[in-house]
């Protein structure tokens, strides 16, 4: 069972580190933001497992927590930041 | 190995699969509509799938609770943020990929 | 009224015992917490009767369809080659407002293809991953389902298809 | 058993390697926005870390000040500088057009 946890942890891994590869490319602030929102909720399903696997409870609470910030930095990327700027400049810088 | 464990394994390996067919998803798809749409599907379902894998092996009936609790939480945010995303985007005219 | 509170009290309890996980160490702490919250949530959500019965009956046909949508999206992106024809489609909701139109359009995001883009009045701008898909009766059905739930019956007739391009 | 111990190293090795290329590019890149969003992939990985070091009190400070607050922070900081930005841009490009006298603001 161990086994199978650790593959999976880092077969999540692995699809973490090719979603970096949208935050790095872009094009534009959007799709960043959206490739962090993968993020955090692969990370979500990783804090889940290894709570599992080494029988933490509050593994689970960390998961919990980056369940409920994960919209706090999608709305403050929407109404803070990308409403206020043009989507020329989005491309562009 | 009992069935409660395989059946585990076997959610659990769904549940990674749709994270893959997601984060391939948010790469190959042209442009920010069609990304939310493999974003939230993974979010849903990917999740979900661990989240149903890792209730078969909770210990006792609050921790399933919990589990259910952060999955229906990530699926609120996930299409709230969804909704958002798609919105301003649609305000800020941004066309849609055609084909 | 005090069984509303006591009903409200409840579930605030039952969040507490799954938040802590069985774990009554601290129960002076959650009681305190359920207390406020029942107090703070009687003043921020009017009293409804919820369809607990409708909801009941929306999980499978939820599960089902989201399962449906994941596999189809997946396939989509696995397989070689872009298949994928995205349109912008406008939906004309017969349901009333409030509660039922916000529902349907969280919905519709973790469903078969479809993404809600803007809520405008009736009109909800859904984008589809594929235009030549069935999506129209997707979101009937859907439409249906929602109805059923928050227990109201639709008689308009849809308006037809349109499909809109661009803004 | 070897197994084991070979898929937990493979696991610190990936985790410690991604966080050291989110690090490296949040540092060396030029586009802010993008270095942003790293921080934010960053904080979230490096809450992972005090999880593998078994400190989830840390690892739930991580998430709540690193990746949530400080991300959101950044946020609203960058709009701030891309507006300020254009009006810079507005009130160069109007003084180059016609000579007139530059209102504060």
């Amino acid at each position: 069972m161990t086994l199978i946890y650790l593959m999976i942890t880092c077969f999540l891994f692995l699809t973490l580190m090719a979603g970096m590869w949208r935050i790095l490319r872009g094009p534009t602030a959007a799709d960043r933001m959206l490739a962090a929102q993968l993020f955090g909720t692969t990370a979500v399903a990783i804090l889940l497992i290894l709570a599992q696997l080494a029988e933490q409870p509050a593994f689970r609470d960390a998961a919990l927590l980056l369940a409920l910030l994960a919209t706090v930095t999608v709305v403050a990327f929407v109404h803070r930041a990308w409403q206020t700027i043009s989507e020329s400049e989005d491309e562009s810088s | 190995m009992n069935p409660a464990d395989s059946l585990t394994i076997l959610l659990l390996m769904a549940g990674a699969f749709f994270f893959l067919a997601g984060t391939v998803g948010l790469l190959r798809f042209p442009d920010i509509f069609t990304r939310l749409h493999a974003l939230t599907k993974a979010d849903n379902l990917g999740l979900g799938l661990i989240v149903a894998g890792l209730v078969i092996q909770a210990d006792n009936w609050a921790i399933v609770g919990k589990l259910l609790m952060i999955w229906l939480l990530v699926l609120l945010a996930s299409a709230a943020a969804c909704h958002l995303i798609a919105r301003t985007a649609r305000r800020k005219k941004i066309l849609p990929w055609k084909r | 009224m005090i069984l509303s509170l006591v009903l409200r009290g409840s579930v605030f309890a039952l969040l507490w015992w799954a938040l802590t996980e069985g774990n009554f160490d601290a129960w002076w702490l959650g009681g305190i917490l359920v207390m406020a919250a029942t107090e703070i949530s009687r003043r921020l959500i009017p009293a409804r009767t919820w369809p607990l019965m409708g909801l009941l009956r929306f999980i499978p046909f939820f599960i089902e369809r989201s399962l449906i949508s994941c596999v189809d999206v997946a396939w989509r992106a696995l397989r070689p080659g872009l298949h994928i024809d995205p349109a912008l489609v406008r939906y004309p909701l017969r349901l009333p407002e409030g509660f039922p139109r916000i529902f349907m359009a969280n919905v519709v995001s973790l469903l078969p293809g479809t993404l809600a883009a803007e809520l405008e009045g009736s009109d909800l701008f859904v984008h589809v991953l594929d235009g030549r898909s069935n999506y129209w009766r997707e979101l009937t059905q859907l439409e249906q389902r929602v109805a059923q739930l928050s227990g109201v019956c639709l008689h308009a007739i849809p308006g037809t298809a349109s499909r809109q391009d661009g803004s | 058993m070897e197994t084991l111990t070979a898929l937990t190293l493979a696991f610190d090795v990936l985790l410690a390697l991604l966080l050291l290329l989110t690090a490296g590019f949040a540092l060396f890149g030029r586009n802010l926005f993008r270095a942003i969003v790293l921080y934010i992939a960053f904080g979230l990985l490096l809450a992972l870390v005090w999880i593998r070091l078994d400190a989830p009190d840390i690892a739930l400070a991580e998430i709540a000040i690193g990746a949530g607050l400080t991300g959101a922070l950044l946020l609203s900081a960058w709009a701030r500088l891309e507006r300020s930005d254009d009006n810079q841009a507005a009130d160069e490009s109007s003084q180059s057009g016609q000579d007139q006298t530059r209102t504060p603001h």
